[in-house]
């Protein structure tokens, strides 16, 4: 659906200077596929889904969307092209003269939605984002999120095919982002809409994405299945985001203490693992008694995963064992190392 | 209201459109305006600020007939941009004179001294010329009503030439060692020309202000009833009580 | 005193009556003119431009070079300079008729200017927004930067009008009349200065009352 | 050090319709505490925040900060007052015309800090948000995020003794946070300084947090401690957000299908709890199997906590029992209801 | 065509030399005394409007008032109302000098609303987040405000020129010479067309420049 052919960016500042925001980036989002893009702040992410809509003229590269190449249109196929890509910015980009109700309605008006159906349409979409009640409001009296919120709606109400989000729900609550990503889900499994969905966050990617790449310094170091990043991501930076969500920052005195009585271990598990009664097994079948110290499992959007960490309480040829049935039992098992820091 | 303008066409029995500058003209016109209507003529009076339009706007037929100029002027102007109007009757003078309000005498300028005359091309030839015969400047030969300061050859004293709006002159005499000022803005301010004034022109200057017409209605029927109502006693008397001897009537 | 205001009406009331209508005439109808031409212009000016979506070097430039030369005429020699053009237009060079075509001469490139300075200011986020869209570039024009910059759009027409209405203080000169005109023929070149505060007091009043309604406008369309 | 007495605020629109943004907010901050707010979008916590330092003029109720109340203050003792109050923005605030250098410097001079001084400390807040190579940029050239840094640093570069931040991680990636939220906590414990926080990122609340308070319409809903809010929160809005970290997103069917087989329990433990090997041994003294099926230790500020939900499977009486063992043990125990939805 | 080119300068050289110092001195120094008076009075007017931080009614309203008062004489009138002003403070009414606290009576208001409109353009957050910090006002005023409002300063500034260059061209009314005033006299009133041509080209490179400066310097101050 989208492809990013080698796309590059500089950056050309008054004074000559140069910042190469993008460095050759290729990436492939199918039909019908939700796609996640993370990485630091300043890796390049906005600049990226700038580039697909062309609203940043790549300095060298393609963009390819539905099959035809967006570089070579004309000035007004492009226009008929952006109508079926639907955009939420980092910033609001609201009208500041225009209520809640006409910033949504007027773009409807202008892309040639007939005027009977607008008010439905904004209806609804405001109901989505539950602004319901802000109607004739000015954006310069809505909070931040009602903000970001609008903005939403006013992307959502066009019904593209193809949904590139900025952040969307950066701003908001946890109860509001978890309605917002409901919703993109259901657009998506519903009418098979196409989302590239740019985040720092990542219970976002595990929610709703069904790949992600990873963005440093203006290169995408590594993409894949969200399932395969989660449970063996490759560069340091992967990791970072990974571990992020299993926070591992126990006191080193009490690990080191911990230490001298067993072996203190992460167990990463992918899918039906988790159901298996293994660590539970493991008391009863060796000598040992494992104690989580910390983890969590997170609901994939179609299976669980988790990492927990564990201390395995036993004689070294208990514990020893107990490892190995956790490994044939089909949990990765690592040794956790006790770092400074 | 622009009766009969176009080409050799005679002007409209009953209707005159009729260009003149701000000031005594209009004053004077709006009388004879006044009196025309109770025959049976309606004048429209047009006011300009500016010396060309009313000249440019006859000859194009915007206007039926201007009153705000003199001989020199007109004929100059008419020399210049080579246009098809005529003088048909001669209304009234102001006399111009010189003025000062420290000096008794011209004799009293001095080397250096700031002089103001009008800034309009009528009145700035005229104060030149004037300037002229009181003896204090030479200028080009034959330059006559078309001279400016830039015509000046012979400057004995070395004055400086102050260019300032007519109306103005008699608010700024003070600063001035002297100013040649029309009659009637001298007056305004309180001078006797006779006696305020330390040079003045002669009474019969060739600076008497004209009525003009298109040439092609010099003869025409309207222009003789405009001129003999402007020519009344009525006017004379007019002119006389309103101006106190500032605007003289050629009459 | 009483008598005096009724002396000063009936002597002056008429011709301060039609200078008034005279003054609203000239700035209405230049007025309208030139904001039919200079919206226009203004817009052109800022979609022709370097970085902008339309960019063409051309137009803009030679807008741009028109709108300068113009600007750089003062009034009182463009109305003079500008005679046989206005001859030939309105078929009449003097009264009001004759000082419209150089208002507009006059205010129209200065409608352009404060148009484009006040479409450069909208947020290019939002123009962005809309472009992404995909919005054709006329609708983006009419209802994202017209909309979004009509506070400053009514500020710089007020502005214009109060210039505009300085300007007519010179229609006199073509015979235009005018209320300015008014106060420096009978005021200044007559020496009637009640004549001169009169014209000034309803001149005072008419710029106070189209400042407070731009004023009042520009509040209202400002939402922030 | 900050006490907030009753405040209300209301905002009057030009057709007379009202929004009362704040309904009698009473609110303490002590001395060397962080205090996080959090709660829905448009639920009145930037305008609370803004109403601290009188940016926002409460229409009733009293502030006072360090024991002075800044209502009644003269114009320069107020500003005075300010200059210890550092603030940063949900928007950025930043001059465009300025770089990112001059964006801090600027401040700081006109706040009398010596000129010699000015350039140390503008390279060490620069340093530490990570911008030292942004020097010369204006903010037209950054990325959202780094926007959001440089307002950090120019925040923390008054070494204020209060700071108010609203919504200052939001826009950053989760390293970034990380970084930044540990600078807060260093300057806390270093300096003393008092931070009241707000955010919708329950991960930030955990992270830093001594007390929170959470908003809802305007009015404070719940406040106490981090921990006794997370282990027994009292208000729905603020079970949803310390549900939103440990997400229990089962599928229905398969819960239906384990519960035939044996209850279904959410266990909440807090601090040493979750030392002691309590699951581990159930599995050893009973004979049932635990399995846990989703969950999520989570590092406070200073213990542990954690939830985990776990299929006990076994005969009846085998269960019951060891339900009986983990609530002797001092784990809060629950019977998992199956939700609709 | 030499020949005639050497004759005109012989005629006019020194005449147009003259008027175009006489231009420049005239906008130059009305235009710092102007942006000296004007540039306090726009602060001062955005400071104190009702919903601002030093709001003062009473100031903001006289102010406003005073302003909307001297802007709506047109130039010509305020040139001979001034008359005894001018003499009293400048010691004399004609020349150059006379000509001066007319023109910045003319121009300093405008150039304060011009402040005015710029400086409430400044991103209010922006200076919120000063507020915040606890700066004082006046600092705000000049490290804030002005500076972000720079852009849009000079932009004003170059318009305010132009318009002052168009007022000196009625300078020749009291004596004061300049471009415009020979191109009114020589050109218009004694029919030398190839004088007024010529002032109008010398106006238009004069004021072509001063745009292409200010536009510039405008783009140098913008940084987004
Ligand atoms: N200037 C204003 N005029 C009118 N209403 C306002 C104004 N500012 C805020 N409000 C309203 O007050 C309520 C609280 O706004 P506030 O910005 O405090 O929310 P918030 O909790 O910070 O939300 P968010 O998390 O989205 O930033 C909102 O309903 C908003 O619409
Ligand atoms: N207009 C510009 N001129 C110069 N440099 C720019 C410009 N826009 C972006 N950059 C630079 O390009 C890099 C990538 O910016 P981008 O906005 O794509 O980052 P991002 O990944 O979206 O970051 P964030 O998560 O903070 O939004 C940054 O280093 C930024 O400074
Ligand atoms: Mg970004
Ligand atoms: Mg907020």
């Amino acid at each position: 659906m989208i492809q990013l052919k080698e796309i590059s960016k500089t950056f050309y500042s008054k004074k000559n200077e140069e910042v190469t925001a993008l460095k050759g980036v290729s990436l492939e989002v199918k039909q019908g596929e939700i796609f996640g893009v993370i990485g630091y702040s300043g890796a390049g992410k906005s600049t990226l889904v700038r580039c697909v809509n062309l609203l940043e003229k790549p300095t060298s590269g393609d963009v390819v969307v539905n099959g035809a190449s967006l570089k070579n249109m004309s000035k007004n196929e492009l226009r008929k092209s952006r109508q079926n890509i639907g955009m939420i910015f980092q910033g609001f980009n609201l009208l500041k003269t225009a209520t809640v109700y006409e910033n949504i309605a007027i773009p409807l008006k202008l892309t040639g939605i007939s005027s009977k159906e607008i008010p439905t349409r904004v209806e609804k979409y405001l109901a989505i984002v539950g602004l319901e009640d802000k109607h004739h409001v000015y954006p310069g009296q809505l909070s931040g999120g009602q903000k970001q919120r609008v903005a939403i709606a006013r992307a959502l109400s066009h019904e593209p095919d193809v949904l590139l989000s900025d952040e969307a729900t950066s701003a908001l609550d946890p109860e509001t982002t978890h309605s917002i990503l409901d919703l993109l889900l259901k657009i998506n499994r519903e009418f098979g809409i196409t989302i590239l969905l740019i985040t720092h966050e990542m219970h976002v990617i595990q929610k709703i994405c069904d790949r992600v790449a990873v963005m440093e310094n203006g290169e995408v170091i590594e993409q894949g299945n969200v399932i395969d990043l989660y449970s063996s991501p490759k560069k340091r930076t992967t990791k970072k985001f990974v571990n992020s969500l299993f926070p591992n920052d126990l006191p080193k005195e009490i690990l080191e203490q911990l230490k001298k009585r067993g072996p203190i271990i992460s167990m990463t598990f992918v899918g039906t693992s988790a159901d298996k009664p293994a660590l539970s097994q493991l008391s009863k079948k060796f000598d040992v008694d494992a104690n989580i110290l910390s983890g969590n499992i997170v609901q994939l959007k179609d299976k669980p995963f988790g990492k927990l960490v564990a201390h395995i309480q036993g004689e070294t040829e208990e514990t020893d064992k107990a490892l190995h049935y956790l490994k044939e039992e089909g949990v990765q098992v690592d040794e956790v190392e006790i770092n400074e820091s | 209201a622009c009766g009969g303008n176009s080409e050799g066409n005679e002007l409209s029995e009953d209707e005159l459109k009729i260009g003149v500058t701000a000031g005594p003209h209009e004053q004077i016109l709006e009388k004879v305006a006044e009196l025309a209507e109770e025959e049976g003529l309606t004048i429209d009076v047009e006011v300009f600020t500016d010396y060309v339009v009313p000249n440019v706007a006859l000859a194009e037929g915007d206007l039926d007939a201007n009153s705000f100029q003199h001989q020199p002027y007109l004929d100059d102007f008419k020399e210049d941009r080579n246009l098809d109007i005529t003088e048909v009757a001669t209304t009234v003078n102001f006399p111009m004179g010189l003025y000062s309000s420290e000096l008794s005498d011209v004799d009293e300028i001095e080397e250096g001294d700031n002089i103001g005359l009008p800034n309009d091309p009528t009145n700035g030839a005229r104060a030149l010329m004037l300037f002229e015969e009181a003896g204090l400047i030479t200028l080009e030969e034959d330059i006559g009503s078309d001279a400016s300061v830039l015509d000046i050859v012979d400057n004995p004293l070395d004055l400086d030439f102050v260019e300032l709006e007519a109306s103005q002159l008699p608010r700024q005499l003070d600063e001035l060692a002297a100013a040649a000022i029309n009659t009637n803005y001298a007056i305004e301010h309180g001078y006797v020309p006779t006696e305020d004034s330390i040079f003045i022109e002669d009474g019969d200057s060739p600076w008497v202000n004209l009525i003009a017409v298109r040439t092609e209605n010099e003869n025409d029927a309207v222009v003789d009833k405009l001129i003999s109502i402007y020519q009344s006693d009525e006017i004379k008397d007019f002119i006389e009580e309103e101006f106190q001897g500032s605007v003289i009537a050629s009459w | 005193m009483n008598l005096n205001v009724i002396a000063f009406y009936d002597r002056w009331g008429g011709v301060l009556g039609e200078a008034t209508i005279e003054t609203f005439q000239m700035v209405f109808i230049s007025l309208l003119i030139s904001v039919l031409i200079g919206l226009p212009l203004g817009v052109l000016l800022v979609l022709s431009r370097p970085d902008k979506s339309m960019s063409n070097p051309y137009v803009y430039q030679s807008l741009n070079v028109v709108i300068n030369v113009l600007r750089s005429i003062p009034f009182i020699i463009l109305l003079f300079f500008l005679l046989p053009f206005t001859k030939f237009i309105v078929g009449t060079s003097i009264g009001v008729k004759g000082v419209i075509v150089p208002l507009v001469f006059y205010t129209a490139p200065y409608i352009a200017r404060l148009m484009e300075s006040a479409l450069l200011e909208v947020n290019k986020g939002v123009l962005e927004a809309y472009e992404a869209m995909g919005i054709k570039t006329k609708d983006i024009i009419w209802h994202v930067m017209v909309r979004e910059a009509k506070p400053s759009i009514i500020l710089g027409l007020t502005i214009a009008i109060i210039g505009l209405i300085g300007a007519t203080a010179m229609a006199g000169l073509v015979g235009a009349g005018g209320l300015g005109d008014v106060a420096y023929r009978f005021g200044h070149l007559r020496y009637e200065p009640e004549v001169m505060y009169v014209t000034i007091v309803l001149l005072i009043i008419l710029i106070q009352g189209i400042q407070s309604i731009g004023n009042r406008l520009a509040a209202k369309a400002k939402k922030d």
